[in-house]
């Protein structure tokens, strides 16, 4: 067991660390969370510069255009991001994390060549069509019908939970080609213009009133066929793929973030006098031993997948932890708030000493609500990890 | 001993349920999202219905009933999430001029010593609408009147059906009791908003136990695996065993000598606001990405349940009382 | 909603309290846990005298030689032997609140007369035997095999969790009569004389090395027909009968125990000094908070027993928040022993106050971990809260 | 960067488990019960096979290993059990002469302000086995010969295989080393310790999980049902995550330039105890009323996480370092 990085490691991150240190001062302000052309722009502009400066599609294969890192590299890429309070991937998430390495193993050639530079270059945003209303933890239940009509497919139906779906120019759309019932043997993959008739975005508000999430209505859109990345029916294992893209750092940015926002909660619990009470202490120090070990355990997910080159399953246990973890975090820092936790408006202390940063911590609770929810239920990790790592009998 | 719901208060919950089922439908209420004023249609009609006043004496305008009739009624006002000052004026009826009739609805505030650094204190309701500010310490009550209260409104609160104000300085008011009043209406207080918060999480409760009934993944419907099942027996536990915290609180309230109100108070509001707190948190998990949706009430009960708490102190403060006269 | 006791409820309870004023002083010190012999004489004689005072069978109707008494008497019965520190129901426990009351309502009158009277006069012990090795959760999938052979049954098999078996005269059998596979409609209950040749008795030791339970081995054990009690076959359903007795009492006395017991926690924390540590004053009220609770639900539900006259469900809610309650207390009771928490042996404080009580703390802590599984495990009790009162569908 | 163990540490840990197995197997372990002197013999052999020695230089004796080597050594004695103070005696190596090679068995014990009415400090270990006794303040550690300690075995310890000493008074020692030293033995004591607790958390986790394999229940393995497969879903979380804070803690030990060793060794110290007692306890729930005798090992897990438990201090101590520290 070796935590030092090596040498070409340490240089990669210096070299990254210099390029940083030099552009994160030049961007303006983020924009606001609701405006979302303002945030397409930002975050395109930002891939724009990645790409400029070789550290786009860090993960992707060379091939693909992309840096093929190690992912070890990967994992000092993204510390070093954090580290530089540098954008988020934002609107290119679906492109870079999802639809770009799958085209890139299951395209053609002229797939390739058509989606993958422009997701690299930030000149695409795409975005996901997966999950339907009822077709939530139960993907292989998706009912969306895609009808083949001459070089087209003809798609009728729903899908929900799609980000950004307002700024995207593609998506990647999971469509039933097979009969119905057919489950994950009758499931097609397709890239889907989002500038074509028929497709009807409505927002879905989140419990902290954020437009994060679209529902897409899809009345007779047209796909051609050569948007169809794999085979016909094929589209399961298609996406499955991806998934082997993972190489435990899925969470390395969030789990950073949850460290400072550690720290900020002590600093908060001293400014207002509660750092006296041994409580507060230990439930700090609880969530710090954790938020220790949740690192550790990136670290041997990072280095299993280095050896093997495809990821553990030690992904679900991550995100169990973690996504537990950060609701205790949440709460204790809306705790220590105490009433001006109850306040969106940031608060001044009466001390003079500034704001005490309750807008961000009541957005962290919010939001921490979803987190045992989105990518797979904490229900759905727990049969993920008694049944595929443990080997229990499914039931 | 008889600890079942008496038939007058079996049919004095059932009429207020019927009320809110007609004045606040969850569609009306939710209609109040953002308001900062009283909707003063809805307050008349609660006054009218004796909310306020049910446990003052006949001559007094009352219905003569019990703190037991009381949570009857507030876990029915808790179910249909009605919104403003509720407990505080019913708890300080017999105090405060007016308060009996809703004509002034009244705002409750512990004052506690000053943190440096903390910020403002805020008071969970809207100042603007209150026709009295209670101020409660340990030695005795006083009245101080809102206009004398400087302070701003809070733009956006957690819960879009509370408004909250900042206050900059709460003078001195007018005393109308001595330690035990006021130990007494803050035991009332309690007890009334725990029972609200029980309503609140028997709501939460049925609300995941029912969507798990009809939704279907798998090909099941989700209530048959047992990682939900199990949540939703938890959801009853937590709510039940608060409900009869809070009953037998409200009881003790009225019979003296079965035991002590005032740890019963205690105990009472920190099970009841646990169980709305967890019973909201388990009912948005049990509708997967629907329970994080505006849409889904879920979200609105959790964040009453924050709001409310905030009022009744922290839980170790309700721990550390029942904790020194258990 | 009255928690008050009518006059009459006072007047059973102000003669009760003064009966047992008069007699408690008067017995021996009990027994220890291990000298069942002992235990046994001890807990007969005390039903002996129960009996003789006109308060054997509290709950046992009338016509079966009870008292008859109402929930609420049964429950200020409970509360005052508690008060008293009365000895516990002990070894009559299965007679009186099991195979009593089974035989009271599906027994033959010959049944009655021969078996109610010796458990009223604390003259027979019964002991239980209901679970096997292979059928504990699952009770229908009992196997101990009794075939007909003239007027008797041979019965065959092992039988587990049976206490107190080294001192019972009788035991209430659960036998499979029907087809194998038959489950609950294949099982016959007998009434097997404990000095039958064939019984084998094995004590099973506890993780507290108690020798509460024991196994049960039988080897072609000849009962009377006559023993049987109900139909052969109809034994399920016979069983299922005594259930209707629970009248929300089962934990009385243990619940008004776990209340002294956080007083003790309460007082043993202020004489070590950690009454200060904010940490332990809010677990002690939490706890204390949820024991009001609980026994406010037991008023509640020994009312609802009063008003219906059939056990609510309210007893799985009660039991499931109970059982993890008594494990928190006993952690809270252990912990703050510290390192003397890990002695059997009595301590000493060091300012001659006395002994510190830690041997009783970690009993309570070793046999609070039975609490979430014996009488049906937590998680069978939320199947039957889920299934049976929020009426969700079987999976 | 690679955190995966090195083939030189995976062949250690298999040497390991082979000669657990063969000289520690659970029926020999368990002969043990209630025996209140060291097993010579197998601590012998566990001299041999380097356990206490491994991380000294070769010219001292040792192999020269680090501290990573030494945690994946304790796992493999946690998870057989293995009775007699192994983690004080490996962290006194450098130390104590004759620890490293077995001579002399070390104690440890932490000096704490006496509290009024506390009962004497109880000693983890059989005092009479030990060659010597390292007392640790924040400020130094002294060597206090055992004969000089005045005290009385206990009669009847919590954890069967092990013993336990009453002290009376722990007199004033020899020096052997200042604040820092302190620190660093401390510290490499809470990791030991730790991994020795992660090896078992990892045990019990095993054991639920074959149990729920081949226990069936209404005609299925009860590991099919969500309520049984949770729970050891959440077991392996629990021994995961731990294992991975120890071998950090472990690594960071070895490697100071990767991190704050002495917050890792707390961190990892609080997570492995409370996973080694969790699982424990999720063990005994899972075997059912057999998880509840004497014959299944389960509560022989939970009762030496306690007792081991106790030695590194309360949570809150623990917890405090780190959370000062983060």
């Amino acid at each position: 067991m070796d935590l030092r990085y090596t040498d070409a490691e340490e240089a990669f991150r210096a070299e990254l660390r210099a390029w940083l240190a030099e552009v994160v001062p030049t961007l303006g302000p983020r924009p606001a969370l609701t405006d979302w052309p303002a945030r397409r722009a930002y975050d395109t502009s930002w891939q724009g510069m990645l790409y400029d400066a070789g550290y786009a599609g860090i993960d992707w294969p060379v091939e693909g255009g992309g840096r093929g890192a190690s992912p070890v590299e990967q994992l000092v890429y993204l510390e070093e991001l954090e580290r530089a309070h540098a954008p988020y991937v934002g609107v290119n998430f679906v492109g870079l994390l999802h639809a770009g390495p799958t085209i890139a193993v299951e395209g053609t050639p002229e797939q390739r060549a058509r989606f993958l530079p422009p997701i690299l270059k930030g000149e695409q945003v795409w975005c996901q069509g997966f999950s339907e209303p009822d077709a939530g933890s139960d993907l292989a239940a998706l009912r969306t019908r895609a009808v083949r009509d001459g070089d087209e497919y003809v798609v009728t139906g729903s899908k929900i939970w799609t980000s950004h779906a307002e700024v995207a120019d593609l998506c990647e759309l999971l469509v039933r080609t097979g009969e119905e019932g057919s489950r994950h043997s009758g499931i097609t993959w397709l890239a889907m213009e989002m500038d074509r008739p028929g497709i009807e975005i409505r927002p879905l508000e989140t419990i902290g009133r954020s437009t994060e999430f679209a529902e897409l209505f899809l009345d007779g859109v047209r796909v051609p066929v050569g948007n169809r990345v794999g085979e016909e029916n094929d589209g399961w294992r298609v996406t499955m793929v991806t998934l082997s893209f993972e190489r435990g750092t899925a969470f390395v940015g969030e789990l950073l973030q949850s460290m400072e926002e550690l720290r900020r909660i002590r600093s908060l619990a001293r400014r207002v006098g509660l750092w006296d009470d041994p409580e507060v202490r230990h439930r700090t120090g609880q969530l710090g031993a954790e938020l220790d070990a949740l690192w550790a355990l990136t670290r041997r997910n990072v280095s299993q997948a280095a050896r093997t080159g495809v990821p553990g399953l030690g992904g679900s246990v991550f995100k169990l932890a973690f996504s537990e973890l950060r609701q205790r975090l949440a709460t204790l820092g809306l705790e220590l708030l105490g009433s001006a936790g109850l306040a969106w408006d940031e608060l001044e202390a009466t001390d003079g000493s500034g704001p005490i940063g309750n807008t961000r911590l009541l957005e962290q609770w919010i939001g921490s609500f979803s987190r045992t929810i989105a990518a797979g239920t904490s229900q759905i990790q727990r049969n993920i990890v008694a049944e595929r790592i443990l080997g229990l009998p499914k039931g | 001993m008889d600890f079942e719901l008496s038939d007058d208060e079996r049919s004095l919950a059932d009429g207020m349920r019927r009320l809110c089922e007609g004045r606040f439908p969850m569609e009306r209420v939710r209609a109040g999202e953002g308001r900062r004023a009283l909707d003063t249609e809805g307050w008349s009609a609660l006054a009218e219905a004796g909310v306020f006043s049910l446990r003052l004496a006949d001559e007094e305008g009352g219905a003569d009933l019990g703190t037991a009739a009381a949570a009857v009624v507030f876990e029915e006002l808790g179910r249909a999430l009605v919104p403003g000052p509720l407990a505080a004026t019913h708890a300080a009826a017999g105090l405060v001029k007016g308060a009996a009739t809703g004509d002034r609805p009244v705002g409750l505030l512990r004052r506690t010593p000053p943190v440096p650094g903390d910020p403002r204190p805020v008071l969970v309701g809207d100042l603007g609408s209150l026709g009295a500010l209670l101020v409660v310490a340990d030695d005795g009550v006083e009245l101080v009147e809102p206009d004398a209260v400087g302070g701003a409104p809070v733009e956006g609160g957690l819960d879009p059906l509370t408004p909250l104000w900042r206050l900059e300085a709460v003078p001195r008011g007018t005393p109308v009791g001595d330690g035990p009043v006021a130990e007494a209406l803050w035991r009332d207080f309690l007890v009334v908003e725990a029972a609200f918060l029980v309503g609140m999480a028997a709501v939460t409760s049925e609300m995941a136990v029912g969507y798990a009934k009809v939704r279907r993944q798998f090909d099941r419907p989700i209530g048959s695996f047992q990682a939900v099942k199990h949540m939703c027996a938890d959801m009853l536990v937590r709510a039940e065993t608060a409900r009869a915290a809070v009953h037998a609180a409200a009881v003790t309230v009225d019979q003296p000598d079965v035991g002590d109100a005032v740890r019963a108070a205690h105990g009472a509001a920190l099970l009841a606001a646990q169980a709305a707190e967890a019973n909201a948190r388990a009912c948005i998990q049990v509708h997967g990405g629907m329970g994080f949706t505006w849409e889904v009430p879920a979200h609105l009960y959790l964040k009453r349940a924050i709001v409310l708490w905030r009022a009744l102190g922290p839980a170790t403060r309700l721990a550390d009382v029942v904790a020194e006269r258990f």
